[in-house]
């Protein structure tokens, strides 16, 4: 049933364009914000060329972008939007909307550094300011997974047993402006798998219902407790999507997390996003060198495969975790997700250790990944495991 | 591995330069990646691009600035000072877009090892084929047939059936034209 | 007697037993509104005193489809929604964005406009009730100059009230209209000219509130008429380029017609502590509005 | 366009139609309002003003008024024309 289809040269901003556009959105609503601009752009050409038929709302801010995909959603249409950095933040409170009334959309997030300093360079913090939003969270570490999670989203945001909103991360230039050959599959096979447009209920004048009416604090909490139980779900649907887009793609699963020569790995580190390329070819280099390490690259953010990352990670010796991102105060948040993964199974973890590194686009190599990496392995060799370090321009602050 | 870096002027066309490559590499069964430099662009100020062309799918992100491959669109700009943040590895390829033959003088790009040249005139290559736009010669496709002949790993064809797709119609085949007219014209001076 | 003298089919929708305080002029409008559109209509509405008034989950006080948005997006949404159903087909049903005046002319005003210029399906209805009613009285831009509010508790609102419908009309938009709960019967002949009409349809509707206006609940309606019969609440529609006046307003283009401000004004508390000088700046508003509304006739 | 409406088991924030959705809002009241049916003209203003949507007028019977839910705000009295509604105090 494999079918290659189309193969193109795609920026990682145009393949999740060609992913809404596979996937027939009816409407996209969106506000211009570098780096995330192609994205829209290349729909817009999309629509006015004729060869998607969607309507385009070019919105006047991304509070507004959000809150019409929303309106859109519920009144039965197949949405997609794409927004970065302050945009993001300034259409969060939709956020949140959204997931609470349950309304699939799917949206692209092309991520970059908030302000001020003005910079337009990415890293992982105006994505992880909506880890808490209740919306299914995946990152792509190249562009045809770009293509691929978004194209994947709809299916997962349709779903019954999840009926969340799904946002796809990529890192704004280092995928968004990079182009790189993407296949894209046939359509016909994208409208028998994915199907018509999938919802808990529609919002047309057909039935009488009203949205999200006040509620006491029991009911309130229900509704929150059944975001989290749709969480637990999801873990088994993202899964059973990949597999089925794997075999009418002939494309490789690889799961909520890519391990990468992690299986007889004594030390492996974690991280999620373009850099984990770079952190694979030093992971290579390392185990030329005579290095036991591998590594855990996120794919799903949310839910967060925490019991995937334990039995892992669980046996090996040190556990080493790469943030692109700080909650400032404490430490970066798949950090926190990791240690807080281990305690559910066991008190007695391996040695887990923060490196916060790459914030404001600063770029990070594989001499970087191995320095660091060599680093971690002394450090548990002799016991002397520092939790958590920041690390720039080549040094280690703590 | 093969790293390479596009040099131009904002607006000259250095980031379709590395995308099209990008397409010849694909044409050849080859993984790449094309990328421009991540900030913002000044029409007329000096900007880079880059690309990457492996057999191995590509796993490295982000910039460079130590490439196996230069390729310069305005021939002075390799030497003014915004070259010198440029390295060239050893054996590396330096492919410059000027009307002379001989070795520039006063390269600012700096060299780990040895090195070659390789130089065409591929404005005067645009301009003879009408690639002309706002005043601007287009050189980039020609560039690239120029740099097709000088490190041979995407072939001409590629390069020309990648630069027709790109453009399509009668700009792609003006613009292949430059690419095969520059591929032929194309002298290694070092 | 047959049927009501009214075209109102006022019976169905609006379920009796809502949460909205005595007095409220929002379900009258709701009636209204029914009588034109009758169950087929989606509201959407922000944070408003509207959140409240329809009642708590699992229940609703309106047999029709009622969308709860954030504050700042009801226009958005309702683009959204607009925009959706006509993709697919679905004209039985009108979307009106029902927002106040605080989601309307201060938090909600720019995606107002944008849907405004954008000139998307749907009808926008602000209900005006010139402060922020649902957290307590606070001041709007729609209060008008002298309201006593929580946040100009001592000396009143020193600013003018921003004239919403004015803005709307710059917008060049198909329809703006000003409506009143003190004249049902315009306000539904405005909603039926409104329901004829594609594109982006604006009506201002004065809505006064007994709370937060300080007045006996039984008064709404009396309220409403005086600031009309006052010339303070100029009641128009703007079509085809200009200004068309309405039955009840008609009167008063003529000055000596009006009625004095201070009938208007003494029988709200929140103007209690009005002085001469704001009479007079107050009465001044009544005649440049007045000019202004002559001049685009 | 197809749309297909799939529940889920989860529950949604969604409310549905519901007469006294505040309880039975006759409770508020503090003046009741009496109708004098033989002054009544059954010109229907008081119906169609009726905040809480209570006030039915037939041609027939004249005005009936659902005091389970009425709020007693007195509007229906200040919008007659004819004076045939009175507030009294409640008991």
């Amino acid at each position: 049933m494999r079918t290659v289809g189309l193969k193109l040269v795609l920026t990682g901003n145009y393949a999740l364009a060609y992913a809404a556009k596979v996937a027939r959105v009816n409407v996209v609503a969106a506000y211009p914000i570098t780096p995330q601009t192609s994205v829209v752009e290349k729909l817009a050409e999309f629509i006015e060329e004729g060869e998607l038929d969607a309507v385009m709302i070019r919105v006047e801010s991304e509070h507004s972008a959000l809150a019409a995909c929303f309106g859109a959603a519920l009144a039965g249409a197949r949405v997609f939007t794409a927004t970065s950095s302050q945009g993001l933040l300034y259409m969060h409170e939709v956020v949140h909307w959204a997931s609470r009334a349950r309304a699939p959309i799917v949206m692209g997030i092309v991520t970059r550094t908030l302000g001020p300093p003005w910079n337009i360079w990415p890293d992982h913090t105006d994505y992880m300011d909506q880890r808490d939003t209740g919306w299914i969270m995946s990152f792509a570490m190249d562009n045809q997974e770009a293509f691929d999670l978004t194209l994947q989203a709809f299916k997962v945001s349709e779903d019954p047993r999840v009926y969340l909103p799904v946002m796809v991360g990529i890192e704004g230039f280092i995928l968004g402006h990079t182009s790189m050959p993407v296949e894209i599959p046939e359509q016909n096979l994208v409208d028998e798998w994915l199907g018509p447009r999938r919802q808990p209920y529609v919002v047309d004048g057909s039935e009488y219902m009203a949205i999200g009416n006040l509620a006491l604090p029991e009911d309130t909490e229900e509704f929150f407790m059944d975001i989290q139980n749709a969480m637990e779900e999801a873990r088994k649907v993202v899964v059973e999507v990949e597999e089925e887009y794997s075999k009418i793609t002939g494309r490789p699963f690889k799961g909520p997390v890519e391990c990468f020569k992690c299986e007889d790995a004594k030390y492996v580190a974690i991280s999620m996003g373009a850099w984990s390329g770079d952190l694979m070819e030093s992971v290579s280099q390392l185990r030329d060198e005579g290095y036991s390490v591998g590594l855990l690259r996120i794919r799903y953010y949310r839910p967060f495969p925490g019991d995937y990352i334990f039995e892992k990670a669980n046996s090996t010796k040190g556990v080493l975790v790469f943030d692109r991102a700080i909650s400032f105060g404490s430490y970066g948040p798949i950090f926190l997700d990791t240690a807080a993964s281990f305690l559910k199974h066991t008190r007695k973890t391996p040695y887990i250790k923060n490196v916060v590194a790459g914030i404001g686009g600063v770029n990070i190599t594989s001499d970087d990944f191995s320095r660091i990496l060599k680093r971690f392995v002394h450090e548990v060799e002799s016991d002397g495991v520092n939790v958590f370090e920041w690390y720039h321009k080549g040094k280690v602050v703590r | 591995m093969l790293e390479i870096v596009f040099i131009g002027r904002g607006g000259q066309g250095a980031v379709t330069a590395a995308n099209i490559l990008v397409e010849a590499a694909m044409i050849e069964g080859l993984h790449a990646q094309g990328f421009p430099f991540f900030g913002a662009e000044r029409r007329g100020a000096p900007v880079a691009a880059y690309a990457r062309v492996d057999k191995k799918p590509i796993l490295r992100h982000g910039m460079f600035n130590t490439a196996d491959v230069v390729v310069v669109l305005d021939g002075k700009l390799v030497q003014q000072d915004y070259a010198s943040q440029f390295t060239l590895r050893d054996k590396g390829v330096l492919v410059l877009n000027s009307p002379h033959t001989q070795i520039p003088r006063d390269l600012k790009l700096r060299f780990e090892g040895d090195y070659s040249i390789y130089v065409v005139n591929a404005t005067e290559i645009a301009v003879k084929n009408k690639l002309v736009i706002a005043g601007w010669p287009v050189v980039n496709t020609g560039m690239l047939g120029a740099l097709s002949r000088a490190i041979g790993v995407v072939s001409k064809n590629a390069v020309v059936e990648a630069v027709k797709r790109y453009f399509g119609g009668r700009v792609g085949e003006v613009n292949a034209k430059a690419s095969e007219d520059a591929y032929e014209q194309t002298v290694r001076v070092v | 007697m047959s049927r009501p003298p009214l075209p109102y089919k006022t019976r169905d929708v609006v379920l009796p037993g809502d949460a909205a305080c005595p007095g409220c002029p929002i379900p009258i409008a709701w009636k209204v509104l029914s009588a034109v559109f009758g169950d087929k209509m989606i509201l959407v509405i922000p944070a408003s005193c509207s959140s409240v008034v329809v009642g708590m989950y699992p229940g609703n006080s309106l047999r029709a489809s009622v969308i709860h948005v954030p504050f700042a997006s009801a226009a958005a949404v309702a683009s959204g929604v607009s925009e959706a159903l006509k993709k697919r087909g679905v004209t039985d049903v009108q979307v009106i964005a029902w927002a106040g005046d605080g989601g309307t002319a201060d938090i909600g005003m720019a995606s107002l406009s944008g849907a405004a210029e954008r000139n998307h399906d749907f009808i926008y209805i602000m209900y005006d009730n010139e402060a922020y009613m649902n957290t307590g009285i606070q001041r709007s831009s729609s209060t008008p100059r002298g309201a006593w509010t929580t946040t100009t508790p001592i000396i009143g609102k020193s600013e003018e009230k921003k004239d919403v419908a004015k803005i709307m009309i710059a917008h060049g938009v198909p329809y703006v209209a000003t409506a009143s709960v003190g004249y049902v019967h315009d306000f539904y002949n405005k909603l039926v000219r409104a329901s004829k009409i594609r594109g982006f349809r604006f009506i201002s509707l004065h809505a006064p509130c007994p709370i937060g206006w300080r007045f006996d609940p039984r008064y709404t309606v009396k309220i409403a008429r005086l600031a009309v019969e006052s010339g303070l609440w100029v009641l128009y529609e703007y079509y085809d380029g200009k200004i068309h006046l309405s039955g009840p307003s008609r009167p008063y283009v003529d000055p000596s017609k009006r009625k004095p401000v201070e009938e208007y004004l003494k029988l709200q508390g929140r103007f209690r502590r009005i002085d001469d000088e704001l009479l007079k700046s107050i009465q001044e508003y009544v005649e440049k509005n007045w000019e202004w509304v002559k001049k685009h006739m | 366009m197809k749309v297909i409406v799939e529940p889920s088991k989860y529950r949604l924030p969604i409310a549905r139609p519901l007469v006294g959705v505040a309880g039975k809002t006759g409770t508020w009241r503090l003046e009741r309002p009496v109708v004098d049916n033989n002054k009544c003209t059954r010109c229907y203003l008081c119906e169609i003003h009726c905040p809480v949507n209570v006030i039915r007028v037939e041609p027939d019977a004249g005005v009936s008024i659902d005091y389970d839910y009425c709020k007693g705000c007195g509007l229906c009295a200040d919008v007659c024309p004819v004076l045939a509604i009175k507030m009294v105090p409640e008991e």
